[in-house]
């Protein structure tokens, strides 16, 4: 499956996917409107420094332990992707805990959320794919580890 | 002096509305125009220190962000006019040479917009493309007077060392040190996809490129920088520097600043020293010592490869022309005054040389009225930014153009002519690594291969419509030129009628 | 062929029949469940007090998790395990043969005999939704709880009940909040914010006596109190496979294939004890992420695959009104921290490795501490001095960030 | 309007060829009737023949066909060509008066040999000297214009449609081995004897039907070679460079149409003979501005045999017939069928594919 790749080489530490992360889960049409005045909370992050930064996000693991770990069977996997079902989880952030990727955060309500490649928020492809300004983001199908 | 005399050139417009204080603009400039003022939690411009690269207005993902140029002027004076001024005040401050970047912006005649392409109508038919096959395909090199056969009567087949193009158009010199490694790493690349070549420009051959020698043309300048044995075997072909049409008469200055790391490894100079290029070649001071140097650049290289003499464009240029046809050299490139650079002294980009137009149509006129044209391939630069630039060369005579700008502006260059601060916020001209990462090869290649493939797409189309299917029967053939709104001396030189006639 | 057969109807068992379903698409599978209710996330019962969820939200898995894995669950209580014939009795006398057994009994909340315990009209404990839905009942907005037991039930139940009773008293004869986990240290931070939320403690103390509907304490303090919760401690269940010579310690001692000490009987969940790495030791632990992932390699055990739990250690997030605790591994080594008033963050170095963590007020990245661990990532090998910061994967190296971040993992 | 020379003139055409391989004579009279079926694709501003093997009495001598102005014209350039060359008969070219054809200029032929002592001065072989002579007259002395220069072949042309042409210049009186014929259609000329075809220099001629959008690439290459291009034609042109090709560069038929008509490079890469390949490749290459692109058909003539050239995307109709020993080519078939009505073959030559006829006795000198 496709999933999300980071070069590190190419990240800039713009944190512009942050933004497009934010803006792709509002569900607003508007960028400015969505994100202004407000903290977002992107389902990616850019972690790093001047010299090297890099974004994090889901790695949608084969074997997902955040998914094992869910106290509320919250996270599941569909085609692949690993999910949650916002409304079963209860923000006890055992996935947080278990994630060593960091790719897991608790919203805006403290429940906790991941990137689900944007595939239910009407953006197709990820938003923060489509937004790196330097392709250091891509979506693409790989085979195992490198 | 602590009063700015002038008020900053540019102005950073924020839409307050749409800014979402993201920052992307802030880690963006190198320049450090944009900061948030955290009491406020809003962004807010020095203005004083933006260059209008635009940087900032690309990467706004709210478009909140435009840079107009500044509305506060001087009273409006003809001849004092405010970049004059600008300029005055400059030196005032500074006591120096002005620097300038990239191309003459000056008003002065460009030809190419003055001169008209014919199309087939009725007598002799339009080639469509999409259904013929169109050759682009160019040879660059010398080709001898007559054809020999062996004892057999068979005929020998041997030319001299020919380079091989998809198409007319080769990236002309811009040295690794001038240009990121990523932009050398885009060029490179694109090259090798396109089937043509780039040019390393006099900062040698950093080892990391030395795969794509088949399609790296290697440059000797007056410095000599990174050139050594290995070095002149790596490319496809030597070009030996002698001027540029940004600067002619005038020698390179990479400051010290820029020799860092693999740069200075590359050009063979300690870090941290400036990369100076004298003005001359201090072994050739005679059209009979440039002789000297192409035949030791042929013997270190077992005549394998072909020797480009690359020239700025000056008043007498058919006569030196006519000069480096004789002197063994199997290609002289041309470098119009609109041609770019790295740096050079205002005064010199924007006052020096003659336009590129006029200089090929008199070499090549030149080169044929000595009956030479055949012996040596015309490769022209200088500002052409466009397809059909590339048909009215090669109509006017040139086998093939170099282009440079263009293809940094292809990389994301905005031509805010800044490149000698070192702080390219697009990654091209800088060697801050920060700065540097922002040019993604494999973006870099792959908007340089769309540039060019347009291009050969627009040049089919136009040969097409004048009923030509290969390149070489466009050369020369000014016969589908026409000029427009230019004097009969200017058609003259031009070797063109004017359109109606 | 005989079913495979589950004793219990937790999470392990859900985690051991998505295992055989790995392997075994097919063969019948029976489950023997205590509870009246599918299998649900006992976690959530605090939660369920809360309003943050309900009987529905629940569930573990979706309705049709039995139908669509082909699973049949039989009501009882199991009584007796025949090893030789292969088969298990129930308390009504049914006898269910299997192929491969695992048990999946999960803990039984352990109540110390306290005098009076038995005049007190409104108690329970705080184990399954049984138990919450009792609790509910019981307490109104004027009630008055004592919850004895500062542990993470007993606090996760304070948290469930607080905008529910009047007051909620929480006893523990250990003197410090979530001994199981923190130290007196670390859990003076968590009290006080505990304290700050309403909850008001007595430690270093017990119950002597209750007298109808007020306990008096070892210190002789009375507490009067309307709601009794009894959450001292759990014990696993074990007595199945004793009573049939197998191995038991704390808990039913399995290997790292969750197989018992009898042959084609396999043990998942709160009721096993196996190693854990940090300590080097087996040990019960009962979290419920084990539970499913023990459960799930006992099950593709028992369908013929190859499965092996391992990376074992203990760790628990935990929210308390709004406050995170994370903990994890052992508190062995040399601890460095960094806290402020309202958090902390400590960790146990040991020989260049990284054996465990308190982690109070920061939850950021925290999985990546805990896969030092796990991994056993020599700390040598990473800026671990940033990291203790500030989880990042940026202070591995490029090489292992290529590893981590460029392929399917 | 301006008349060839002073513009360049393209135009659209007839042609047509006929040879015998054996080296038959045959009568002018039927080339001539080849031309009536294609009357349409003249416009009667002209139309002309070239004939080999027809002098045969003069066979060692240039014969030189001349257009005056005037007979002090006549007098001045028959003084220069003295100066250089033994001028062994001069007389008038027999014509035959029509309502067709008129406003003819003098019409004169010359037979001719250079004299040997300006050979040794100039240090330049017989043809050498006739092509410089040629240039000059044509370009340097008004009002004169030599339009046929070869040995034992002459070209007739005029301004008028090809059939009275043919009638006008009595060539049912001519016998030759070969003949091509042209009737023109040329779009912006008011028409000019001399720019009526074929083209020729020495014994090399040119009929050609098409625009060749090469031309200027074309001419400016070839002019380095001391060529004048002064009547701005496609013919002229080609005329030139296959004599650059086959009697400078001393190529074959065969190899000047691998250049003018290169095969396209992916058709090079395809060709399985490497020696093959490398000489497409070499050619191509060497001689890459005497590609001519956009449409052309042509009948090149020269002594001892003659080549018919599409362009390479055939953009020109050119069809050839056999007989025997007798090779026919015409724009059209019909002009073949009138030729000769019962050929054994009939067939359309692909887009630059050469068909090159040699002829093997009789009057031919062979090259």
């Amino acid at each position: 499956m496709k999933r999300v790749y980071v070069n590190e080489q190419w990240c800039l530490g713009c944190h512009l996917c942050e933004y497009y992360c934010a803006f792709a889960n509002s569900g607003l049409s508007d960028m400015a409107t969505a994100l202004k005045g407000t903290r977002i909370v992107p389902r990616i992050h850019v972690e790093g420094d001047n010299s090297v930064s890099f974004a994090v996000s889901c790695r949608h693991c084969k074997d997902p332990i955040c998914m094992q770990s869910c106290i509320a069977g919250a996270i599941y996997r569909e085609d692949g992707v690993v999910r949650i079902r916002k409304e079963k989880c209860v923000g006890c952030l055992t996935c947080i805990l278990v994630c060593p990727y960091g790719s897991l955060t608790p919203d805006e309500t403290g429940i906790a959320q991941k990137c689900e490649l944007c595939l239910q928020n009407g953006s197709g492809a990820p938003a923060c794919v489509r937004g790196c300004p330097n392709r250091a983001i891509v979506y693409e199908e790989r085979e195992d580890a490198v | 002096m602590g009063v700015e005399l002038f008020y900053p050139e540019f102005e950073v417009v924020r839409n307050y509305d749409r800014c979402i204080a993201c920052r992307v603009c802030e880690r963006q400039c190198a320049n450090e125009v944009h900061s948030l003022l955290e009491s406020k939690g809003i962004m807010i411009s020095d203005e004083s220190k933006c260059v209008n690269c635009q940087r900032c207005v690309a990467l706004c993902p709210t478009r909140a962000l435009k840079i107009v140029k500044s509305n506060c002027t001087l009273r409006e004076n003809a001849n004092w006019q405010n970049d004059t001024i600008r300029e005055i005040y400059k030196q005032a401050q500074s006591g120096g040479i002005l620097l300038s970047s990239m191309g003459n912006p000056k008003p002065l005649p460009v030809y190419w917009d003055k001169i008209l392409i014919n199309a087939s109508q009725v007598t002799n038919p339009p080639i469509d493309p999409l259904r013929e096959p169109m050759e682009t395909r160019v040879f660059l090199g010398k080709k001898p007077e007559r054809v020999q056969r062996d004892e057999t009567g068979a005929l020998k087949c041997e030319l001299p060392p020919q380079l091989e193009l998809t198409m007319p158009i080769m990236f002309s010199a811009m040295s690794y040190g001038s240009l990121s490694y990523n932009a050398h790493a885009s060029l490179a690349r694109a090259a090798e996809k396109l089937g043509i070549l780039y040019n390393t420009g006099e900062g040698g051959l950093h080892e990391d490129f030395l795969r794509y020698g088949k399609n790296t043309i290697v440059q000797v300048a007056s410095g000599r920088f990174g050139v050594h044995e290995g070095y002149l075997r790596s490319g496809a072909a030597i070009e030996i520097k002698m001027g540029q049409g940004a600067k002619p008469g005038i020698g390179g200055h990479l400051p010290g600043t820029k020799i860092v790391g693999d740069v200075s490894r590359t050009r063979m100079i300690p870090e941290g020293t400036d990369a100076i290029s004298p003005a001359p070649h201090h072994d050739i001071y005679s059209i009979e010592d440039l002789r000297q140097l192409v035949f030791s650049l042929k013997e270190a290289t077992e005549y394998q490869k072909p020797v480009i003499v690359k020239v700025a464009a000056v008043h007498n240029i058919a006569a030196i022309a006519s000069g480096i046809a004789r002197s063994g050299a199997d290609i002289i490139a041309i470098d119009g005054f609109r041609g770019g650079t790295g740096a050079a002294p205002t005064r010199i980009r924007d006052n020096v040389g003659i336009p590129i137009e006029l200089a090929l149509a008199a070499v090549d006129q030149r080169l044929r009225d000595e009956g030479i044209r055949n012996s040596i391939s015309l490769v022209v630069g200088g500002s052409i930014r466009n397809a059909s630039d590339v048909v009215k060369a090669i109509a006017l005579g040139a086998d093939a153009v170099y282009i440079a700008t263009a293809g940094l502006i292809a990389l994301g260059c905005h031509l805010c002519r800044t490149c000698q601060t070192g702080r390219c916020n697009w990654g091209i001209a800088t060697q801050r690594p920060d700065l540097v990462r922002r040019l993604n090869p494999d973006i870099g290649c792959e908007r340089l291969v769309n540039l060019l493939t347009a291009w050969q797409h627009e040049i089919m189309e136009m040969m097409g419509g004048m009923g030509i299917n290969s390149i070489e029967a466009l050369r020369g053939n000014r016969l589908m030129l026409r000029g427009i709104g230019l004097t009969g001396k200017e058609l003259e030189i031009l070797g063109i009628a004017h359109a109606g006639e | 062929m005989n079913p495979y057969l589950i004793i219990g109807n937790g999470v392990a068992a859900a985690g051991c029949i998505e295992g055989i379903r790995s392997v075994d698409p097919d063969d019948a599978i029976t489950v023997v469940s205590a509870e009246k209710h599918p299998v649900y996330s006992r976690p959530l019962i605090s939660y369920y007090l809360e309003g943050k969820t309900d009987l529905n939200r629940m569930q573990y898995r979706s309705e049709d998790f039995y139908e669509t894995n082909c699973c049949t669950v039989i009501p009882g209580q199991a009584e007796e395990i025949d090893p030789v014939a292969g088969s298990v009795r129930l308390s009504d006398g049914t006898t269910l043969p299997y192929r491969k057994l695992c048990l999946a009994t999960g803990s039984s909340p352990f109540v110390p005999p306290m005098a009076g315990l038995d005049g007190v009209r409104k108690k329970s404990c705080f184990m399954t939704v049984d138990d919450a839905l009792l609790l509910e009942s019981y307490v109104t907005k004027q009630s008055d709880a004592l919850i004895i037991g500062a542990g993470l039930i007993g606090l996760k139940c304070a948290e469930g009940l607080r905008d529910r009773a009047n007051s909620i008293t929480v006893c523990d004869l250990a003197d410090h909040v979530l001994s199981s986990i923190l130290d007196g240290d670390s859990a003076a931070i968590v009290q006080r914010h505990l304290e700050a939320n309403g909850l008001r403690f007595r430690l270093g103390d017990s119950v002597r006596q209750f007298s109808g509907s007020v306990a008096t304490l070892q210190s002789g303090e009375t507490i009067p109190f309307d709601v009794l919760v009894l959450a001292v401690g759990v014990r696993a269940n074990t007595a199945l496979l004793r009573s049939i010579g197998g191995e038991v310690g704390r808990g039913i001692v399995v290997n790292a294939r969750m197989e018992t000490s009898i042959p084609d009987i396999f043990a998942a969940g709160d009721c096993t004890e196996g190693f854990e790495m940090t300590s080097g030791q087996n040990r019960v632990v009962a979290i419920l992420p084990n539970a499913y992932r023990q459960g799930f390699a006992a099950g593709v055990n028992m369908a013929g695959g190859d499965a092996a739990f391992t990376k074992n250690i203990p760790m628990n997030s935990i929210g308390l009104f709004g406050l995170h605790i994370m903990t994890a591994g052992s508190y062995t080594g040399a601890p460095t921290e960094e806290r402020t008033e309202t958090t902390l963050k400590r960790f146990y170095t040991d020989a260049g490795l990284l054996k465990g963590f308190i982690l109070v007020g920061h939850t950021e990245r925290a999985g990546i501490y805990t896969s030092l661990i796990r991994e056993q990532t020599p700390l040598d090998t990473i800026d671990f001095e940033a990291m203790k910061k500030i989880a990042s994967t940026s202070y591995f190296s490029s090489d292992v960030r290529r590893k981590k971040f460029g392929g399917v993992v | 309007m301006r008349k060839e020379g002073e513009i360049r003139i393209p135009s659209g055409c007839a042609i047509a060829a006929m040879i015998s391989k054996s080296g038959d004579r045959m009568c002018g009279e039927r080339i001539v009737a080849s031309m009536r079926p294609m009357h349409d694709r003249s416009n009667g501003l002209g139309g002309g023949f070239a004939g080999y093997g027809i002098y045969p009495e003069y066979r060692d001598f240039y014969a030189f066909h001349l257009f005056f102005d005037s007979r002090s014209t006549r007098k001045e350039c028959e003084a220069l060509l003295k100066e250089q060359f033994e001028v062994v008969k001069g007389e008038l070219i027999p014509i035959r008066k029509t309502a067709a054809i008129t406003d003819e200029p003098i019409i004169w032929r010359y037979f001719v040999a250079p004299l040997p002592s300006v050979l040794r001065d100039l240090q330049l072989d017989a043809d050498e000297l006739v092509v410089r002579t040629v240039m000059k007259i044509n370009t340097s002395l008004n009002g004169a214009y030599v339009f046929s220069s070869g040995k034992n072949m002459g070209t007739f042309k005029a301004v008028g449609y090809p059939e009275d042409v043919g009638a006008f210049y009595r060539l049912d009186e001519y016998e030759g081995y070969c003949w091509t014929a042209h009737g023109r259609y040329p779009t912006n000329t008011p028409g000019w004897w001399g720019g009526a075809h074929p083209f020729t220099l020495l014994d090399c001629s040119v009929v050609h039907n098409g625009e060749i959008s090469s031309y200027d690439a074309n001419r400016r290459f070839i002019e380095m070679f001391g060529y004048k291009c002064t009547l701005q034609t496609d013919t002229e042109v080609i005329t030139y460079i296959l004599d650059y090709l086959m009697r400078v560069q001393k190529l074959t038929a065969e190899e000047a149409a691998q250049i003018i008509a290169a095969p396209f490079w992916s058709t090079i890469a395809r060709v399985s003979d490497p020696a093959q390949k490398k000489q497409l490749q070499y050619l191509r290459t060497m001689f890459s501005s005497l590609l001519i692109t956009g449409p052309f058909s042509i009948v090149l003539g020269f002594n001892g045999g003659l080549m018919a050239l599409n362009d390479r995307l055939k953009l020109r109709s050119m069809v050839v017939g056999e007989k025997a020993d007798r090779v026919y080519i015409a724009s059209e078939e019909a002009a073949i069928r009138v030729m000769e009505p019962d050929v054994d073959t009939i067939w359309s030559p692909s887009g630059g594919e050469p068909v090159v006829v040699r002829v093997t006795g009789g009057q031919a000198d062979g090259r």
